[in-house]
């Protein structure tokens, strides 16, 4: 389904770029949440006016791509790209339920047709293309479609000389397209090093949770690597890492925070100011980036 | 061979057989009555219908265990055997040098190349020093500025894969494992020189990718390349390890699969029962397979192997309802 | 200033003079003798004229001192006054983020830059945490990378000098302190865009050096830049620290030296006494300066600019007996 | 003096690569040695035959640059360069005693006219720029007389498609020449930019010891980086180390072998090995380096 049918089709979930005066999140009006973090019952209504920010302690709920897309993309200005594009089963996979079966359980759920969108945009006046990940498909998981869709998104930057800007979210490479999968992860960053040799800007942000064969492929090659605050980033997830290490996990671990003292992110950025940095980045990476 | 042999789990009702047969024909000549003659010549013929049956139409998941054989030929063996002239080289120039991980010049068949490969231990105590051929960053930022060293110099980079997967480590993950794989794949996907990937036995995920795609495949015909092991699948989908059996069978992760996939270029052929029955033998194969590919590849000029490496990854997938033109 | 005033070894001898004048003063009118009255006016000349000498002609050491003071402008203070839109960019993305190290964006007089400084603290908590300004290797890949930005996007890089000197720890030399210099100094050598150097306090040695040449420096008065503490150079000259003060002298490293050697292109003047008496004065004249040294460089085209460093860095050095072609 | 005048001018001290027949080393027939890591007395007649190494211990006594040319070039190659540069005294620097002194009394007790000679050479049939540091000239260090031969030897290599070798030792930045001496660091590393920039090789061999400013420029920017059993090579000076972080430092810090396992250096190659290894190193490296 494209996102225009999307947004069509429920009409109670708008974005700032359609529909300013309408509601931002998904929650309808009148629930209240629980925030993971502080255990505060939050308002819904609430977090519509914070872009899914818990007013209580900060915690950074996770946004829907429509959601993001929302309180990132200039008014207006997003078009999405390549939303027919669908995953097939090409390894005819059964366990406890067939793939086909999943893939259909996610579109119904989350009315997307895979678990990335990305579309041409403006940012702060910027031109871009910007890819938004959504965890509620099947994890955000990496397959042929979601491979696909980042490698056109690289190209096409490519070819229309724009920066290229993806939020990322993923539990890694979908395990039910096999090997398909796995080697998005080689054409993903194929792609990205081809936009890095034209010397167009790559922006990462890094949202909570970022694992797997997404975090080993283009979401870690951006010129500048941006994470949202308490975003869980990696590659092995820390299950497997207790597993495997039998030793516990050192406080903070794979929190973005402590990603920034690794040296592997450039900033945590809290939400509020997330356009506002991404527009900034973009004024400073265009500028010679042309020539 | 003096060790005790490695009895992989489904060759266990052959081996129990094997072993009944043995102790019977320890027995004395003099005490050996008709019926226990009858018995084990029965017993003979059913451990060689056996071995005949066992070995054909191996599963994915005999086929995994064959790939972790102990006795497999490593990628130091291929490196010994194959190339003159080695010379190691050691770090990452920033932290460490990770013995999980082989880089360093070779000349195979009169053509000078970059090696690399994952490296296994040939027993306990090697295997710890190599971590079991499962690589820190520092084993993926060595191989990368070996790849850069090769592009540099016009170096075809000829590369062998065999871990289990990268280290799932806390200290692993606080140095960039992920960061490092992801270099990995920008630095192979535009090398301007030929690249030979062979699966020689394990092909586990990112951590067999970021040294393992290129413009030729070549897998063993029991190497496996997967996107995920058994048995995490198998926790993942049944929150059971011991189904890992049947994940295998789910992942298309046999060098046949991956042929059907049009992943892998060529499958070579292994002796009845694995490549640790003849190493030589399959050192061989795979030696001249590396060469026929090489000399395939080295009348390419750069700009078009770099294009046609893109051109392979991009057809890999399988979309449906695909739009006309890209993006568009 | 709340806190106690910190006073360097060569204003000594002009703080006792005032702070005993300071205690005469306190006495009771009623107790003050004529004789009293004129031995202050006398005390209070002697101030005068000691004051306006002491900071006349500052030797080398004086200045070292001067340009280590605790109060003195820092990078962190001419990032915050001199540019806008600075978002600092963190880590190396392979060991840590080094916070003796700044990198990081800004806005300078409308230029877009990168950013580069070493970063002492403001009080003790700061300076344990930034190491005193003395920068690890993880520290110089970070200003590497942010240098590899700046290229790839064409932005100039400013780049403000104070440390001691790159870190003499255990770990700063197992994990490559000269490799990791070395590959800053050969990324600088050849960056595609204008390289504009600021010496604002102490330039030591190949830690300074890493972030240190390009197109222009520009010292203030009281800065210094030195292939070797005057310290360490006393010890092994006479093997004592304590003339430190001698070794200063030798080893011409002053801003006038260096302009002397041609090295610096431009000196800033500080206020008697030092930078630390009143910093939005100096940060100023450096905003100045440095947007003057942008505009110079922003036309010339980034070939020539390579080619002019090179010329630049090739002119340096004392040879005597010189063949009259190279190498030949 | 000019290397060739050096040989004329020592009748005692030939190479292997001007007479096979004369011994290699500046230790008079009859003359014993103490092996500093084994204690061993060793004949140093011995010694000329391992290019001093001692027999009973391996350990690698220091080489003089003419020894070590005549262990690397191939015979009759080596032709120097630039032996007609001296040392000024650009500082009038005047400590424990004047800069000038220092200057002749290291001239004439080495013979030589810098702390490193360079030259054209063929190696293994390669043809080479290789530049060999001498410890006994001031400590080996950098001043404007050593950053200027080894830029010019990386320009020579440059002009006429040569691999540069360095075979490094050194205390570091000359301090007599101040700021000059530092300002080497950046001309070095720049020259050997230039080579690494037109795809030529550069090899370096770091032997005992090298530390300072040759370390943390043109000795560490090696395409390969190999060094001798036992260097010792850094940036800080062990005592400084030590006085710096009040740690007792860990065993077999900075020495060769551990750089190995710290990832800095590639190999530690024995002396014997060494002119064999840099051959094949030059033939794998040379192969797409011309094209
Ligand atoms: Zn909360
Ligand atoms: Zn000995």
């Amino acid at each position: 389904m494209p996102i225009s049918e999307w947004f069509k089709a429920r009409e109670d979930r708008r974005y700032t770029s359609l529909d300013p005066s309408a509601p931002k999140t998904d929650v309808p009006d009148g629930v209240w949440e629980k925030c993971p973090s502080c255990k505060h019952i939050v308002y819904a209504g609430d977090l519509e006016h914070t872009d899914g920010v818990c007013p209580h302690c900060g915690h950074h709920f996770e946004l829907t791509a429509p959601e993001r897309v929302g309180t990132l993309a200039d008014e207006d200005s997003f078009a999405e790209m390549d939303a027919d594009l669908i995953s097939g089963d090409p390894l005819s996979f059964t366990a406890a339920k067939p793939y086909t079966v999943s893939v259909a359980t996610a579109r119904e759920s989350s009315g997307l047709s895979e678990a990335i969108v990305t579309g041409r945009a403006t940012l702060g006046g910027h031109p871009v293309v910007l890819g938004v990940m959504d965890f509620r498909f099947i994890g955000a998981s990496m397959g042929s479609v979601v491979g696909e869709k980042v490698a056109r998104a690289f190209e096409v930057a490519l070819a229309e000389r724009r920066a290229v800007i993806m939020v990322t979210a993923s539990g890694g490479a979908r395990m039910q397209e096999g090997m398909l999968s796995l080697m998005q992860m080689a054409k993903t960053a194929a792609a990205a090093e081809r936009l890095a040799s034209a010397a167009l800007p790559y922006i990462v942000v890094l949202a909570n949770n970022t694992y797997g064969g997404v975090t080993a492929s283009f979401a870690t090659l951006g010129d500048v690597v941006l994470a949202e605050p308490g975003a869980m980033v990696g590659f092995a997830g820390p299950r497997l890492v207790e597993q495997a290490t039998k030793l516990s996990l050192p406080k903070g671990f794979q929190t973005a925070e402590s990603l920034v003292e690794h040296g592997m992110v450039d900033a945590v950025v809290p939400r509020a100011e997330l356009r506002e940095t991404l527009t900034a980045l973009l004024g400073y990476l265009t500028l010679g980036g042309a020539s | 061979m003096s060790k005790r042999r490695f009895v992989m789990e489904f060759e266990r009702p052959l081996v129990e057989l094997e072993e009944k047969l043995l102790e019977l024909r320890r027995i004395d000549a003099a005490a050996l009555t008709p019926e226990l003659a009858m018995e084990i010549d029965t017993l003979a013929a059913e451990v060689d219908r056996l071995h005949a049956s066992l070995y054909r139409d191996l599963g994915p998941w005999e086929k995994v265990q064959i790939a972790r054989h102990p006795d497999r030929p490593k990628t130091q063996d291929y490196v010994d055997a194959l190339f003159e002239d080695v010379i190691e080289l050691h770090g990452d120039r920033a932290f460490g040098d990770d013995e999980a991980m082989f880089a360093g010049l070779g000349t195979i068949a009169g053509r000078k190349a970059v090696v690399l490969g994952h490296r296994k231990g040939k027993d306990i105590k090697e295997n710890i020093r190599r971590n079991f051929g499962q690589v820190h960053p520092e084993g993926f930022r060595k191989a990368r500025r070996a790849m850069a060293l090769a592009g540099r110099f016009g170096l075809p980079v000829v590369s062998f894969l065999d871990t289990a997967g990268a280290f799932p480590g806390i200290e692993a993950e606080e140095r960039g494992q992920a960061w490092a794989i992801a270099e990995c794949l920008a630095t192979l996907s535009d090398l301007p020189v030929p690249v030979v990937v062979v699966g020689i036995g394990e092909g586990g995920s990112g951590g067999a990718l970021a040294i393992g795609f290129g413009d030729r495949l070549i897998m063993l015909e029991n190497a496996y390349y997967s996107v995920i092991s058994p048995e995490m699948c198998a926790v993942i989908l049944h929150k059971d390890a011991a189904k890992a059996a049947e994940a295998a069978g789910c992942l298309s992760l046999t060098a046949a699969d991956l042929a059907r996939l049009d992943l892998a270029d060529e499958v070579l052929p292994e002796p009845v029962g694995g490549a640790h029955r003849d190493p030589a033998q399959v050192i061989e194969a795979v030696g001249v397979a590396v060469g026929g590919a090489l000399d395939a590849l080295a009348t390419t000029p750069a700009d078009r192997l770099v294009a046609e490496r893109y051109a392979r990854l991009r057809r890999i997938g399988h979309v449906v309802g695909e739009s006309g033109t890209t993006g568009t």
